[in-house]
């Protein structure tokens, strides 16, 4: 259970000011980010303005081909390098003239911070631990309060400033969620979600299974692969009502692709039906082709059963372009639109985690350093969603 | 409660009894996965404010070899951050 | 896009005449006064329903195919199950899975209504704590719940239970279709349930699939019906729990097994919690 | 009395006709010229004690014409034999031949012709039947088609169960319809 302080008050800005920064720390998976954002107060001529990107930077711990990222080395590289992005940030950010007031642009101070927001879950629980700490000690080195974000929150939020969207279906696609939802009397309302493993997760598990590197993705490599895949081979296709599941597919697969590498094998399981040997790139085009297919069914149905016609996709697989393709041809034929967002939103950052808790901050939501504890499990509709109406 | 026969002390004196402090409130929240196997207690020392105490009861000398070790990781991060990130540093 | 595909269903249906009812993600529903095979009444009703899954563009062809049948093929089936079972749900008319095409008589007939539709109608027509409200609701609701026993007692689940989805229509008179069909009113005292929209059906003898059946009808009867969900749902289940006994020796132990798992999803919710 | 002239309305192009036969007596003859492919024959002859309902026939006509004129496949060798085939549930050929098309003993009999080369002339077709079949011709309609049912062999063909209500011909029509509607997929 996330405990939060809420006060009934809403903070102001620093004196002088008519804008808030917050810096926020993520590093819920594999991915250590760190990002500084800048979110002015709304004022005639700008009734909504837009969130300024400070910095946004990221090291990803990378594991040799056929390898997983496991936790407690996860959690290492974090603590490695948690307090080298966090100088970095602080170096490469800049603070326009015309918010300081100044005569120049000038390097960020730490005072200019208004709160440390950190990724609270889900996620793996020893590299959340490990980022959590330097989120407390700088929280009480700089004085600034704790704001706890969730990693879905985080996500969600950052597409919604980047693309504008209004009112979406979120669908939201990475290596440990796979979710597909909707905003209703704030909440983010979970639609449709995998009954076992995440898309994410499923990619990069036959991208070992092919032994393909992890650089700079699994999830990207496949996507080259299956480029030049050249026939459709049959999987499993299993959505059940709004929720598909995954895990089947996955022993599928894997199953055809040690049959292609086993050379003493003479198993019909290695060829197509019209008799041509299957390759590895037909079995990346061919997974693309089903897992895609049920992400986007759930999404359509989504947006049928809640009566909307925008559709943003967030998380690492969001990147992957004949997703978005598809996912498109379906949004145009709703007469649609669909948003998206490029690597550096779309893949675990530390900027949506500072869009997000400064969001929760403006309605007066912080949390307790005794309260900071992360959570491997945390639901995006447990999150109360104060910034929204209705 | 099942008995917690292996123990150890860690003593770590910080630079000032502030930081001393930051690291007590940094590293406390956080509970021991299994609590009946390994017991924690993180304190100011007594005798000096800016020593920090870390004890540790454990079930087995393996159980209390993990639990030192991550709590000697952490304090390398703390001491880091207290070291790289202090608001002298940049302003 | 709608216009296209209607095309499409045109073309399949050459001289039928289709008025578009529904579009869902999956299917659009039509009516049409015109049966594909049978001579036409003299009048426009009853009619007949149309349901076309077209083909989905975004995906591979092959896939595309392989789901539009099966897909289109099981809800077949599944009608046709029902059929033997003697359970009020539409009827197969005819079905083509290579085209997406099923046919099926309008099984609420000319003077049936949602049980949406027909709630809230009630709730306007009467007065709140009236005897009247109470006999016609309480009769009805018992008759749903009982109506969604039996076909869980036969271990098939509809899947997508909601108000819409369950239509009121007046009882049959028999077989014999001369008998003139009562006139619209919702205050008929002889009036049943009929489902409809097997399109998430599927067999399953899981108590959690069952339970999760009713879970989903009970947060639509909250969300569509609010002021009076409690005793509707009350009602409901009772209904539902005196048919599941009545259901042979089995019906008294399988109920306590769909009860206790109903309790647990109503505590997670249809979701289980989840790892990040 | 004579045939029916019958028209799908996808299906201006391609009428059938329907006639129906009681006290027929030279059922084996016209079982040996259909297995002779007698080009005479080319009618589809249904065991009337099969047919539920108007209903239940033209459902499994409609799908023999459909599926020929939408181009698909056909399972049997030409259009008289697919409706008959199309009366089954079953996907077995020759099982379905012998349970709905005719046998020696058959004294009611549904007959069908819908090839389309053929002028489909109801006269012409009722005359050139008189000759082929003897029996007395009956008008086409629902009450005739109800009259020669046969519930244990419909209960035995369609395998519906015994718990199931027969007395309801409404139902039982929904039933069989089903059932030809979702042989083979």
């Amino acid at each position: 259970m996330i405990c939060y302080d809420i006060s009934d008050k809403f903070p102001a800005p620093q004196e002088g000011r008519n804008y808030f920064v917050a810096i926020g720390l993520e590093g819920s998976a594999n991915k250590l980010g760190v990002g500084i954002m800048l979110q002015q107060l709304p004022t005639k001529h700008t009734p909504v303005p837009r969130a300024q990107v400070l910095c946004n930077i990221r090291d990803t711990y990378i594991t040799p081909p056929g390898e997983g990222f496991l936790p407690r080395d996860t959690a290492r590289h974090h603590r490695n390098w948690v307090v080298r992005l966090i100088k970095r940030s602080l170096e490469e950010s800049v603070l326009p003239a015309k918010m300081s007031g100044e005569v120049e642009n000038r390097p960020i101070r730490v005072n200019d911070i208004d709160c440390i927001c950190f990724t609270q879950g889900p996620g793996m629980g020893a590299p959340l631990q490990s980022v959590v700490l330097a989120a407390r000690a700088i929280s009480l080195m700089w004085k600034k309060p704790l704001v706890g974000v969730n990693h879905c929150i985080g996500h969600i939020e950052m597409g919604r400033e980047i693309t504008g969207a209004l009112n979406p279906v979120v669908l939201y696609v990475s290596g440990g969620n796979t979710q597909v939802i909707a905003y209703s009397h704030q909440r983010y309302r979970i639609f449709g979600e995998t009954l076992d493993i995440a898309v994410g997760n499923c990619l990069d598990r036959f991208a070992r299974t092919l032994k393909i590197p992890n650089y700079p993705s699994p999830g990207y490599n496949i996507e080259q692969l299956a480029k030049n895949g050249k026939n459709f081979v049959e999987l499993p296709y299993t959505v059940k009502g709004m929720d598909l599941s995954m895990s089947g597919i996955l022993a599928y697969v894997d199953n055809l692709a040690n049959e292609i590498f086993n050379e003493k094998s003479n198993s019909k399981l290695k060829y197509t039906t019209t008799g041509q040997k299957i390759t590895p790139e037909d079995l990346c085009y061919s997974l693309q082709e089903t897992i895609f297919a049920m992400l986007v069914e759930i999404t359509e149905r989504a947006m049928a059963h809640v009566n909307t016609n925008q559709v943003l996709i967030v998380g690492g697989v969001g990147c992957n372009e004949r997703l978005q393709e598809m996912m498109k041809t379906m949004v145009v034929d709703r007469q649609g639109e669909i948003f998206a967002t490029d690597e550096s939103f779309c893949i675990d950052n530390g900027i949506m985690i500072a869009q997000a808790g400064l969001l929760s901050y403006r309605e007066g939501i912080t949390t307790n350093i005794k309260s900071s504890v992360c959570t491997q499990r945390f639901r995006t509709d447990e999150v109360f969603i104060k910034w929204r109406t209705n | 409660m099942a008995s917690l026969p292996y123990t150890l002390k860690l003593v770590i004196p910080f630079e000032t009894s502030h930081h001393a402090d930051i690291a007590l409130q940094t590293l406390s929240p956080d509970p021991e996965l299994k609590p009946d196997q390994l017991a924690r207690a993180i304190t100011i020392s007594e005798s000096s404010p800016s020593e920090l105490v870390v004890e540790f009861l454990a079930v087995s000398d393996r159980v209390l070899r993990v639990g030192v070790n991550s709590m000697m990781d952490n304090l390398g991060l703390v001491a880091e951050c207290l070291d790289e990130l202090d608001i002298a540093n940049f302003n | 896009m709608a216009e296209n595909i209607i095309k499409q269903a045109h073309a399949y249906t050459a001289n039928i005449p289709l008025a578009l009812i529904s579009q869902g993600a999956e299917a659009l529903v039509f009516t049409s006064p015109v049966h594909p095979y049978l001579p036409s009444p003299p009048t426009c009703a009853p009619d007949y329903i149309l349901k076309y899954r077209p083909p989905k563009p975004y995906r591979h062809p092959v896939l595309d195919a392989q789901l539009t049948k099966h897909r289109t093929l099981s809800e077949a089936r599944l009608l046709h199950k029902l059929a033997l079972l003697d359970i009020p749900a539409p009827r197969v008319i005819h079905v083509n899975p290579k085209h997406g095409l099923l046919w099926m008589n309008n099984v609420a007939g000319p003077h049936g209504f949602s049980v949406k539709q027909w709630v809230w109608d009630i709730e306007l027509a009467t007065a709140p704590n009236s005897a009247l409200r109470e006999s016609v609701m309480k009769a009805n609701m018992l008759q749903i719940g009982a109506l969604i026993a039996k076909l869980h007692l036969n271990d098939i689940v509809h899947g997508d239970l909601t108000t819409s989805n369950i239509m009121i229509r007046p009882k049959m008179a028999a077989a014999d279709a001369s008998v003139p069909v009562p006139p619209h009113n919702i205050l008929n005292p002889n009036l049943e349930p009929v489902l409809i929209d097997f399109g998430l059906g599927s067999h399953s003898a899981l108590a959690e699939d069952k339970a999760v059946d009713i879970y989903v009808l009970e947060r639509a009867v909250e969300s569509t019906h609010p002021v009076n969900s409690e005793t509707y749902k009350t009602w409901l289940l009772d209904g539902y729990v005196q048919e599941y006994e009545r259901g042979g020796k089995g019906g008294k132990i399988r109920i306590k097994e769909v009860l206790r798992k109903l309790d647990e999803v109503r505590q997670r919710g249809r979701k289980r919690s989840m790892v990040g | 009395m004579s045939s029916l002239e019958y028209v799908f309305p996808q299906y201006p192009q391609a009428p059938v006709s329907i006639s129906l036969f009681e006290n027929v007596t030279n059922s084996s003859e016209l079982r040996e010229g259909l297995l002779a492919g007698n080009q005479c024959y080319n009618y589809a002859f249904i065991d009337a004690a099969n047919v539920v309902s108007q209903e239940h026939l033209l459902a499994a006509i409609y799908r023999a014409v459909s599926a020929r004129e939408e181009g698909e496949k056909m399972r049997t060798k030409n259009i008289s034999s697919e409706i008959v085939f199309c009366m089954s549930p079953s996907n077995n050929i020759m099982d379905a031949l012998k349970r709905f098309g005719i046998s020696d003993t058959t004294t009611s009999v549904v007959v069908v012709k819908a090839d389309p080369t053929h002028k489909a002339n109801t006269d012409l077709v009722t005359n050139e039947l008189h000759s082929l079949v003897r029996g007395d011709m009956l008008s086409v309609n629902g009450k005739n088609l109800q009259r020669f049912t046969d519930l244990n062999m419909v209960k035995k063909n369609y395998k519906v169960p015994g718990t199931f209500n027969f007395e309801d011909r409404d139902k039982l029509s929904s039933v069989v319809v089903g059932s030809v509607c979702l042989r083979g997929w």
